[in-house]
């Protein structure tokens, strides 16, 4: 494994402060699996110091096309968004993704930029629903759409779809699936956990930590993980997840 | 020819370049990005007598060029060390150097003991901000740095490396009780006491409110602490503190380091060491130095 | 209405921005960028008794985040200060603060003496880490902090801030020895002592060999101090070290500074002050704070 | 006076690693003298986090556009030359200036970037000599000829003009002149010093020193300046410099 020096295609606003990043990475679209994700420099230099971690959002496998989906929250993804062309420091993929069980009836469900990562995994399914909740503006629907039975929208505003909580929608239909997985804000996907739950639903949580090197060296991503017998100990986000079993995770922390 | 040999305090390296404990895991995850028989050698995440599990997440924080970290001694204890972990190692042609944290001394011996030679030297970590119940404790007092290192190195098979903390009003002081002692080798700095806060929840950013500052921001303070005991002691140091490229490592060595490590850019850039290894290679050819020793400590100070 | 008024030991301020000492000469260059009226207060080059020519340069090395400076205390002495100097600070609405530096603590003595009233308050300079002969030999240890501060604050007719050196073991024992002997206030911190190389000439970038680092690259040491000794006195705090911009100033009031300095950074924008003020002032309204004392040290410790 | 954000108008390489920036500012276009400096923030964010100082080289007063020359150096002057369009942060004019005095028999004595600052100083004399010393590649001479009656070229590898050092050239003909301009190497600033001195011709010179500040407020930019009895103090390059008297200046710090 190597990181990689990776060509930019594109780098464009897809919403207010959200951003689609692409770049060319042969190898990295032969690997990846859906809910991996990448390790980015988001610049030269020593300021911002660290990479940033943000979750594969399309595989193209055929052209060697990796992108992502991400949302300006501080200085290294505002100086992500400033590149235009050239080249970027990716390391990825990265991480273990979401199991990809077949046979069974899933739903994706994701909030704001926990979306991203959950329409490679739609993709790889051959029968799945999608629960997409945004604050305001909505993207990406449509390509959900393209992969998906059904697509359920959020909006808190109303602006798009039904106004509320997409997990206020997923609790009407719970019953209809198997598997859920999820991707989002920690609220959310707390309340997601809990109505899978009561209901008797297999859940995956993709989880978000603070990272370092992302790659299981610096254990500073550490998320309480249960075991059998009652017991916690702490994984790595980075290498033993970011993907979890829901029943795994302690949410405490 | 070139050589890049150092030994330091008895243990042998290829060339001065190894990695910070505590970023570097077991060596496993960047044995995917090189191989690891390139490095001067290895020094493994901070080892306790038993497992342990560390701080609550958040335990990072970025800062102004460098990084703040709390992540507690993290480790699965020194036996499950080398039952699972160092095999993995030992199928390298690179030392590998234990870094042990205790909470008495004698936690201290008993770890040094259980080691044997099963290493090929020990760094006594004296200086972890992250732990209550001891690491730096034993570092900032002159009397405790003597009596620690004494009595560890009655029990150490293998070169006794002693680890200093940054965080004390005269580190020369520190470091000549750390020789008195018996210490093969000094390495410094472990990292500065810091804290961050996000104004927006405000809360402290790491979970354990203050954490260890490291990275390219703390070089000026590690540079000026590795000169000033290099000109005090007698025995071989290993700098680190910041080094992100061979520019940084010839200026630890310019400065009187035997040896350097590189810790947290090793995840910025994962072949940082081995392009450091390759730099400090041409620096000396182009300066026409065929030893370390050749610019090792020569900076002609005004 | 917000109020941004806050009382130092006795010295009361319109607000609680400051320029950090020696960062910002007699102000008469700042003057030409805004009106310094708008300060919290200006504090002007550290003093000493007679005039300094201060250290040869090179005198300042730039490092990641930060910088270091080996000025030395070049002024023209307290005598020509209170005859040439302070005349144009007095034309503007903000209170002057002298910091003064001494070989012995007589000298020290004598400067308060003769500073009189003339000034608004006097910050003790113990902690200057690029004079030989006295400055941080003052700062570093409790009996001597202590006696220094019992002893000017005998001749001391203005509040008297004392500021602490970061270069120390346990930051809390000093401050504490400072509160004990009578400071009315503490302002933290003073440089880190740092080093920089040139590997090209093989030098030490400082004429003066080692300088005093500043910038944002010491901020999470400066925050974690500030929130240390926060906790343990009584009398109020000036934190600073990093600050650039009010985000910064924010994280040092809510780890428990009463009034924040800039330094370093009126170099980068010389408006700096001013922006920091007036995004305080956003940062209160937004927060619905009408004063400081509804933010300052409040954080939620996990 | 403030610092302004002024439009880049182009910034482009005109030697090897040597390039011109011209920006937009009619106060400072209006303002400048002949030797001052800008104090430019060379990005944003806090990597390098100080200003560097770089001499005007050109003042179009009536476009209100000044032009700066620089030589890459460290990551500083880098970072400055990747700046294609938009805008930067520039402080000045700064410093003291050349004196110009009119009715002398005039020369300036430029080394490699330390020519830039003298093309002014050119321009505003009617009776002025260039000499102008590269190591190999040249640029700006045709500047020069436009404002100077004779224009002495030398480069080390005598690729262009005469093989040498400038020097050499201004010691033939250095009887001839009232009063030296200088700015470049040390080593080249002393000799231009000795030669001058020693023929009893008034010189002065533009010292480079770091800077911090770049305003007189932190005094790091010390040089020790002689005083009629014989004593020296320190004063500020950037403001009461960077150009003094060069029997004012010791040289040996
Ligand atoms: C496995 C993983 C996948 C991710 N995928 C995506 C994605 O697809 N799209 C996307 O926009 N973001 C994603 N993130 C979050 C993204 O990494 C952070 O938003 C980013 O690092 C913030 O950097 P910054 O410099 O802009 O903000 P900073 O200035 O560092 O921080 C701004 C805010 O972001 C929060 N933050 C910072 N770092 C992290 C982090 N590592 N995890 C969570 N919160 C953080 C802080 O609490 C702070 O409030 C992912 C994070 C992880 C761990
Ligand atoms: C009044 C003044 C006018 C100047 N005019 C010009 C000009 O017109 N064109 C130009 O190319 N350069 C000029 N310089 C020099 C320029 O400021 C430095 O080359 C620049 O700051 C280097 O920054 P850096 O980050 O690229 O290099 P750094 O990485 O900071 O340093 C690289 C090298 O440059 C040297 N250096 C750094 N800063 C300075 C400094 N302030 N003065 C002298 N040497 C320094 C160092 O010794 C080092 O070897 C001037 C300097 C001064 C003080
Ligand atoms: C995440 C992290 C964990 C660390 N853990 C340890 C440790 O277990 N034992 C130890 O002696 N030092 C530890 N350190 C300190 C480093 O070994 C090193 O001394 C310090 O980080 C300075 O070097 P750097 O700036 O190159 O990172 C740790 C540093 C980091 C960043
Ligand atoms: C160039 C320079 C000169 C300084 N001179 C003094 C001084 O004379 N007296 C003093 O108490 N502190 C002095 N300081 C320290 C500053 O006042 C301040 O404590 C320190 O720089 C940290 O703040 P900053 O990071 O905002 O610069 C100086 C700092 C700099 C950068
Ligand atoms: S980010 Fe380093 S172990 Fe997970
Ligand atoms: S650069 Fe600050 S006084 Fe000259």
């Amino acid at each position: 494994m190597k990181n990689e020096i990776c060509e930019l295609i594109y780098n464009r606003e897809i919403a207010k402060s959200t951003f689609e990043m692409a770049f060319r990475s042969e190898n990295m679209a032969a690997a990846a699996l859906p809910g991996q994700f990448v390790h980015l420099k988001v610049n030269e230099g020593l300021y911002p110091l660290l990479r940033r971690p943000i979750s594969i959002h399309r595989i193209d496998k055929s052209s060697g096309v990796v992108a992502i989906i991400y949302h300006i929250m501080g200085q290294g993804t505002e100086e992500l968004s400033k590149k235009q062309s050239g080249y970027i420091d990716v390391m990825g993929p990265l991480g273990n993704g979401f199991p990809i069980i077949e046979g069974k009836k899933c739903a994706v469900v994701g909030g704001g930029i926990g979306t991203a990562p959950l329409l490679e995994v739609a993709k790889n399914l051959s029968d799945c629903d999608a629960y997409l909740g945004f604050r305001n503006c909505t993207y990406k629907v449509e390509e959900f759409e393209k992969s998906c039975n059904k697509v359920y929208v959020t909006t808190e505003d109303g602006s798009v779809g039904y106004k509320g909580y997409i997990t206020e929608q997923l609790e009407k239909y719970i019953s209809e699936y198997d598997i859920v997985y999820t991707c989002g804000p920690k609220v959310m996907m707390k309340k997601v956990v809990d109505i899978c739950a009561s209901n008797n639903v297999e859940c995956y949580i993709s989880i978000e930590e603070r990272m370092g090197c992302g790659i299981g060296a610096c254990l500073v991503c550490a998320c309480k993980i249960k075991e059998e017998n009652g017991d916690w100990h702490y994984k790595k986000a980075c290498k033993d997840g970011p993907v979890f079993n829901a029943k795994e995770v302690l949410f405490d922390a | 020819m070139l050589n890049l040999e150092v030994n330091i305090g008895g243990l042998r390296l290829k060339n001065p370049v190894m990695t910070a404990s505590g970023t570097y895991g077991f060596g496993k995850e960047y044995s995917e990005y090189y191989d690891l028989s390139q490095l001067g050698a290895v020094v493994v995440k901070g080892l306790t007598l038993k497992p342990r599990e560390g701080n609550k997440a958040p335990r990072i924080a970025e800062t102004p060029a460098g990084m703040l970290n709390s992540v507690g001694l993290q480790n699965p204890g020194v036996e499950a060390f080398l039952e699972h972990e160092l095999p993995f190692l030992r199928k390298y042609n690179t030392p590998v150097i234990a870094n042990i944290a205790g909470n008495t001394v004698e936690e201290y011996c008993q770890m040094a003991e259980k080691l044997g030679s099963q290493v090929d030297a020990i760094e006594l970590n004296i200086s972890c901000p992250n732990v209550k119940e001891g690491g730096v404790a034993f570092g900032t007092k002159c009397d405790s740095v003597y009596n620690i290192t004494k009595n560890v190195k009655q029990f150490c098979k293998v070169p006794l490396i002693v680890k200093l903390s940054p965080n004390v009003t005269d580190i020369v002081e520190i470091a000549l009780s750390a020789e008195e002692a018996g210490a093969d080798s000094l390495s410094l700095i472990n990292t500065l006491l810091g804290m961050a806060i996000d104004i927006n929840s405000r809360k402290p950013i790491l979970a354990n409110v203050v954490g260890g500052l490291s990275g390219p921001a703390v070089k000026p303070v590690a540079v000026r602490m590795v000169y000033q005991v290099a000109k005090a002691v007698n025995i071989p140091i290993i700098g680190m503190g910041g080094i992100s490229s061979w520019q940084d490592a010839v200026e630890f060595i310019l400065a009187g380091a035997d040896a350097v490590a590189v810790g947290t850019y090793n995840f910025v850039n994962p072949a940082a060491p081995i392009e450091i290894i390759e730099g400090i290679k041409k620096y000396m050819d182009k300066n026409c130095y065929k030893n370390l020793s050749d610019f090792k400590g020569k900076i002609q100070a005004c």
